[in-house]
């Protein structure tokens, strides 16, 4: 019987469950979990403070999901380390398990830097997990003024979660414009006057370059004063295990299509791997859900002897602040095709006769079908582009084309 | 399984199917009521060019990708049936983001909608195919590849 | 031109409490009768453009529409009636030919209503179809006087060309023109599923239909429209065309508008050419040219087709079949006064033939005085409209029937009679792509087998209530048919007795 | 005044029966009309009839011509009538006995003739055919006149009141016959009329029927086309015409005819592996349409030298058969078949359709 080690407990861990089992239903599979919650998504976090889900809504996965799928999860475990010459697991509390093959899904965390005085500051956070979100929450359960550090995706996440709950947020970065790893200026001025308008403050270009107890002193010179601070500088990938063992890492573990690292037997998934943006070509850590699972769910397949291949990753993005839509996907390369609309935009990137990327905010109706062009890196030629670029319609394909869709099997 | 299949040489644009959707999703008993003087938010949209005319709703995909990607874990498929638990939902539209036939939608309050084939609600039969009155949506078997 | 003094036929009326303004009315109305009051959700309607073919009716989801005759009336006049004169005004309008469709509407007698059918009681038992075999299939065509044996004294089984239906019901013609590809190609399928024949009309024979050949009946009519070798080869009969009921003694004239793509080329005429369907056949004047067309056409086709002759039923009806008998032709088509059309002159389709039921009578009795029934087969149409009036039809001496407004009453025509428009909304009397489109064949041919497979149980029903399990038995079979509220004039040309009697 | 036979279609129910020696022994009537007793209440007494076959064999080449006349005056416009066209070779009056149960008589009496060559010729005619014509002239246009039996060395004998009487009032017993049919008939309106009774006959062809078909004017207004005229608005006088038509004219075997008038169903003829066969039926189907006999009856046909049984295709009427040496009985009912014959056997109901062909031996009658 195969044993399958998953070490790490989210949504990639999921992925490969689901995907050893839809090879052999025999092996044992067991999941090494930091966290002591069964599988939930991270990125509901923000949603849980909001209050728009709860701790009992929020578990990615039925109660009896493990069961069910037949694996047991060892809680509150992180691995030490991997012997891949003896097939062996060893966890930090010192049990040794041997493995026919062990997928690494690490995932990534919280990148603090070494700030002057950060020491000093009583209640600060960081905002990954549902620990993070929890403690927040007890942090705020008073009115409270809040200074968060960094305006990408978590950072204004957690804005938007804590809106309600703070007395003021202001969020700072040493970018010029919110969401910097997604958004143009261009794009970003349209969501940050959105977010103004809902109370929160910014002050961008800059960064704390001291803390003092509860105030922040800023390179620009002036000071913040706040109660709780949050750190959502950026994450980086946990390599270290796999780096360990062998596996050959950059920013993140590095995986072929089929997941596998460069240590036979051993896969990696999620946010700790680096795999290929199929929206240009080059190695990236792709650190999104939808990636996490499905590469989790193709290590799965490989793993318990079958065959898959997952290489149209791309990075995207649907991600909403007090009501207004943003979505993002592949790279902003190439020509530019933009609309302006009332308090949203709309920017295509095209090159070579493929959609590379994109960028909407405001009206987001069927988005997937430009994600979809980019990843089926579909020839423009052969659809009405013209309409395409316009409006997300199937009317841009052929009729051969949604007769397949609509009046087939897909 | 069955499934709802459209063929666009017979939809006439109608949008007949917009406002059966609606009506049979919103567990009232008469269309006028329901669907009076407000906004509709159906789960099968009409699409189309100067040229043609079809609709559009939840393929119930083989393998797919809005269960892999949502991000609430509130899309499953069950039977065959993808469907939304709209208390798990959370309106993120990460759905929306990567469906390629657009096929999701949200609802009045911004929770993720799509058809889930009327067996959720007293029709029995999708109420799209039933209104269709050119036969364009059909409710019905068909081969992989056919 | 200033005002027309022509008031609206009919009133939309909208209940507001249930239009939900979903729009379909408008999207749906090709008279661009409804539509949505500029930048408001509310919709209007301008009644003055409404035929009344109900088709925003029909679909409106919640029953808010609906279409009423405008009661606006003239001064009562017994004599100049309202439709009398608006004639009038319109003619005074345009200055032309009034032009209408479909088959007469005036109250003339119907008397297919004015027939009543038997049954078996205590003398004879009553036949269940349920339980019993019922049989209604027939043979069209020219049956030899004489049993032929061969030198071994067996028989020799050869028949000539026939027609073989499974019911006595055949779709009459109709011109891929005046109507639809779709409606052609429900009238095809539907003919080919229920073993019975549909009929080209005189606009060819389009490519997607060759396949359909042998459940097809081709028309050479006085325009010669779409008429070539492969044509007659494809079909399982070929109708020459004479008459028509809804037109007797006038052509025909399909407007250059509709003569477009496929139209054209299935016609073998050039697009927006006017198609003219000359009066006569300007080859038959006499009968005796007749004759040579049959023969040409039989020859054309190595004696392997039948060939019926098609009239209107007119006046002297029972004579021109006999000389029609004697032509060669192997069925005698007649189409009564209240036949359909695609356009007709409207003062001709209500004035002009007599009704099919004392035609048919006329030409069943005569033939048989004459001794040469066997020689024809006869088949009748001009609003045939049930189950009964076919059986009333068999009785009275029809091998079978053409119907034609009912087929298209299935298909979802309302009768609003302006087929000449070139807009119906019901995608039948259109070329429009937009208004095609609205007949999916796939709808079309199963409601036409639908109707169909309905008047075969109620046939088989009315035989069996008469004892009768084949409709060979009830071809002719008068004594099954009693007149109510006829005179002795109109009993003795059908030949039947009155009620009671 | 209620109608007679002929002026309105009368349906009725009936009683039929007979006999036949397949080695041409003949027999007397007795036999046949003690058949009818026990089948009393399938009859009302207004109709009663027999066909007798090799009764004549000294007049076998003379047509017997049985009339019934309303006066002396109409029998001699009858007699002038036939020495234009026939050799009279003997005229008598049928003898009768005089019965309580039956009244009303007419002049019945019977001709043995033969047609005038040189008339057959003028007309070119064969010699049946004008027969035929001259019988139907008489019944259709000389009012007071009537042919009821019109073929060689057989006759037919019939009158209203019961069948039983019947066959005593015409001295039967003194007759010897080959074969023998009967028929007592339930007719549904009051008078009934001896011209109405059965069996029905034209030339040699004897026709007795129970039954009530529901193809009557189908079939009626197609045979009339041929020349017959349907006076009596009968079924037995169509169903006669068209075994006429069938056979005599278009030359059909008694089962080519049998196949015409009780059509085995569509459905049958598909299913036939016999190809010949098939094509025979799909033949005479699609040839004769209009003589299809729907509705329910059982016939015997009588000719020169045999009989045939048939039932309707769908069996709506009793008839069964049996058999005992040389002799082969039909009847509505067993009963009577046994009042014929105690000891007959192989007995059986023939299927709908199926006729039962009974012919005597060749030279022997």
């Amino acid at each position: 019987m195969n044993e399958y080690i998953i070490i790490g407990n989210g949504v990639a861990a999921v992925g490969c469950i689901e995907g050893v089992r839809s090879q052999d239903a025999e092996g044992r599979i067991t999941v090494i979990s930091k966290e002591r919650h069964p599988v939930y998504c991270r990125p509901l976090i923000s949603y849980y403070l909001e209050g728009k889900t709860d701790l009992s809504r929020m578990p990615y996965r039925d109660e009896d999901f493990y069961e069910k799928s037949g694996c047991r999860v060892l809680y509150g475990l992180a691995s030490a380390q991997i012997d891949p010459a003896k097939q062996t697991v060893t966890t930090d509390d010192g049990k040794t398990l041997s493995y026919t093959s062990v997928c690494v899904a690490t995932g990534s965390s919280p990148f603090v830097p070494p700030i002057a005085g950060l020491d000093t500051v009583p209640d600060k956070f960081s905002f990954m997990t549902l620990d993070d979100a929890l403690a927040l929450e007890e942090a705020t359960q008073t009115p409270k003024r809040v200074l968060i550090v960094g305006a990408g995706l978590i950072g204004l996440k957690c804005a938007e979660g804590l809106h309600a709950r703070a007395a003021s947020i202001t969020v700072c970065d040493l970018a010029d414009h919110v969401l910097p790893s997604i958004l143009d200026a261009d794009c970003a001025s349209i969501l940050q006057s959105h977010l103004e308008q809902n109370g929160i403050r910014f002050m961008l270009s800059d960064t704390v370059e001291r803390f003092d107890g509860c105030t922040a002193h800023m390179r620009s010179g002036g000071t913040v004063d706040f109660d709780v601070l949050v750190m959502a500088v950026g994450v980086r990938a946990n390599t270290a295990l796999a780096k360990g063992c062998g596996c050959e890492t950059n920013r993140g573990v590095l995986v072929g299509d089929n997941m596998e690292t460069t240590v036979s037997g051993i896969y990696a998934a999620g946010d700790c791997t680096e795999g290929t943006d199929a929206s240009c070509g080059q190695k990236r850590v792709l650190a999104i859900l939808p990636n996490a699972y499905m590469q989790g769910f193709t290590a799965g397949v490989n793993m318990a002897g079958g065959t898959a291949r997952f290489d149209n990753a791309i990075p995207m993005n649907a991600i909403s602040f007090f009501g207004l839509h943003v979505m993002t996907a592949g790279t902003y390369d190439g020509e530019l095709y933009e609309e302006k609309t009332d308090g949203g935009c709309k920017k295509l990137y095209t090159k070579d006769d493929l959609l590379k990327g994109f960028i909407l905010i405001g009206d987001t109706t069927r988005a997937g079908l430009y994600t979809s062009l980019i990843r089926e890196r579909t020839s423009l030629q052969t659809i009405n582009f013209e309409l395409m670029k316009k409006v997300a319609t199937s009317a841009a394909y052929s009729s051969e084309k949604r007769k397949r869709s609509f009046g087939g099997v897909v | 399984m069955k499934r709802v299949y459209v063929n666009e040489a017979w939809c006439l644009g109608c949008h007949l199917c917009e406002y059966n959707c609606a009506f049979a999703n919103s567990g009232l008993q008469d269309m006028a009521t329901a669907l009076k003087g407000k906004p509709i938010y159906p789960r099968i949209h009409i699409e189309g060019s100067d040229a043609i005319t079809y609709a559009v709703s939840c393929r119930h995909c083989t393998d797919p990708i809005c269960v892999k990607s949502c991000i609430a874990g509130a899309i499953r498929k069950r039977d065959g049936v993808v469907r939304i638990d709209q208390t798990k939902c959370v309106g993120c539209l990460t759905c929306v983001l990567v469906c390629p036939y657009g096929a999701l939608s949200p609802n009045e309050n911004g929770v993720m909608q799509k058809c889930e084939l009327c067996l959720q609600n007293s029709c029995g039969e999708p109420a799209c195919v039933t209104g269709c009155p050119n036969r364009a949506i059909v409710y019905e078997e068909r081969e992989e590849d056919a | 031109m200033g005002v027309e003094y022509l008031t609206p036929e009919y009133e939309v009326i909208r209940n507001e409490n249930r239009c939900i303004a979903c729009g379909v009315c408008v999207r749906q109305c090709a008279n661009e009768v409804h539509a949505f009051l500029e930048g408001t959700e509310k919709i209007i309607s301008d009644d003055a453009k409404c035929v009344d073919c109900q088709r925003c009716v029909s679909l409106c989801p919640t029953h808010a529409l609906k279409i009423v005759k405008n009661d606006c009336r003239l001064r009562e006049n017994a004599n100049w009636d309202n439709d009398t004169i608006r004639e009038v005004y319109k003619q005074a309008n345009s200055g032309g030919v009034l032009l209408s469709s479909m088959g007469n509407p005036k109250p003339l007698p119907v008397y297919w209503d004015k027939i009543l059918i038997n049954a078996s009681q205590v003398t004879n038992p009553p036949i269940d179809p349920l339980r019993e075999p019922m049989e209604t299939r027939v043979f069209l065509g020219k049956r030899p006087q004489k049993v032929e044996r061969g030198a071994d004294g067996k028989l020799r089984c050869e028949l000539l060309p026939m027609i073989e239906l499974s019911m006595p019901i055949m779709f009459s013609a109709m011109s891929y023109g005046s109507i639809s590809y779709n409606a052609h190609a429900s009238l095809a399928r539907a003919a080919q599923a229920l073993g019975i024949c549909y009929n080209t009309g005189e606009g060819g024979l389009h490519e997607d239909f060759y396949a359909y050949g042998d459940n097809t009946i081709v028309q050479v009519a006085s325009g010669r429209f779409g008429v070539h070798e492969n044509y007659l080869e494809a079909a399982r009969a070929i109708e020459i065309k004479m008459g028509q009921g809804a037109k007797p003694g006038i052509g025909g004239h399909l407007p250059g508008s509709k003569i477009v793509g496929d139209v054209s080329r299935t016609r073998m005429i050039p697009e927006g050419s006017d198609a003219i369907t000359p009066a006569p056949h300007h080859d038959i004047y006499p009968i005796e040219d007749l004759r040579q067309l049959v023969f040409s056409l039989k020859d054309a086709t190595d004696y392997r087709k039948p060939v019926i002759v098609k009239v209107a039923a007119v006046h002297n009806i029972a004579a021109i079949a006999s000389g029609i008998a004697r032509s060669g032709a192997d069925v005698i088509a007649i189409d009564g006064f209240r036949g359909g059309t695609g356009a007709a002159p409207t003062r001709i389709r209500d004035n002009v033939g007599i009704p099919i039921e004392l035609a048919l009578a006329a030409v069943d009795q005569r033939l048989r005085d004459e001794g040469i029934r066997n020689d024809v087969s006869l088949v009748v149409g001009g609003s045939v409209r049930s189950a009964s009036d076919v059986v009333k039809a068999i009785a009275l001496g029809a091998d079978a029937c053409y119907i034609a407004t009912a087929a298209l009453l299935a298909l979802g025509c309302h009768l609003c009679r302006t087929c000449q428009s070139g807009k119906c909304n019901w995608g039948i009397a259109t070329q429009r792509p937009d208004l095609v489109k609205r007949l999916n064949p796939d709808v079309g041919s199963e409601r036409l087998v639908h109707l169909m497979d309905a008047w075969r149980h109620e046939i088989k029903e009315l035989m069996g209530g008469m004892g009768i399990n084949s409709v060979e038995a009830l071809r002719g079979n008068r004594l099954m048919l009693r007149g109510v509220g006829l005179t002795e004039k109109e009993l003795q040309i059908l030949g039947i007795a009155h009620a009671g009697e | 005044m209620t109608p007679k036979e002929g002026q309105v279609r009368i349906p009725s129910g009936c009683a039929i029966a007979a006999v036949i020696s397949r080695e041409g022994n003949r027999m007397t009537g007795e036999r046949i009309i003690e058949a009818m007793k026990p089948m009393h209440d399938r009859s009302n007494g207004l109709g009663g009839g027999f066909a007798a076959y090799g009764i004549y064999p000294e007049y076998r080449d003379f047509y017997a011509l049985h009339f019934f006349f309303d006066s002396r005056d109409t029998r001699k416009t009858c007699e002038a009538y036939l020495k234009e066209r026939f050799e009279i070779y003997k005229a008598e009056r049928i003898p009768t006995r005089k019965l309580p149960q039956i009244t009303d008589e007419p002049m019945i009496w019977r001709y043995f003739v033969a047609p005038l060559q040189s008339v057959l010729r003028d007309l070119q005619l064969d010699e049946k055919e004008f027969v035929v014509r001259t019988v139907m002239h008489i019944n259709t246009s000389m009012k007071g006149a009537y042919i009821f039996s019109s073929g060689k060395n057989m006759g037919t004998f019939k009158a209203v009141g019961f069948p039983e009487d019947v066959g005593v009032y015409y001295r039967l017993d003194e007759y010897e016959g080959y074969a023998w049919t009967a028929h007592g008939r339930y007719p549904t309106n009051t008078p009934g009329w001896w011209g109405g009774a059965h069996p029905f006959t034209l030339l040699d062809y004897s026709v007795v029927h129970n039954g009530e078909i529901s193809s009557y004017d189908a079939n009626r207004r197609y045979i009339e086309m041929f020349g017959y005229k349907c006076t009596l608005q009968t079924d037995t006088e169509v169903i006669t015409y068209i075994l006429d038509y069938l056979i005599r004219r278009q030359e059909l075997t008694l089962s080519e005819a049998a196949s015409v008038i009780a059509a085995p169903f569509w459905s049958t003829i598909e299913g036939k592996t016999d190809l010949e066969d098939k094509r025979k039926h799909i033949y005479l189907r699609t040839l004769f349409p209009s003589l299809l006999i729907t509705g329910p009856f059982s016939i015997v046909l009588g000719f020169d030298g045999g009989l045939m049984a048939l039932n309707d295709r769908l069996k709506l009427r009793s008839m069964v058969v049996g058999e005992k040496d040389d002799k082969v009985f039909v009847a509505s009912e067993e009963a009577a078949i046994r009042v014929m014959e105690p000891d007959a056997g192989n007995l059986y109901a023939p299927a709908g359709g199926e006729p039962v062909i009974i012919r005597v031996k060749e030279g022997a009658y």
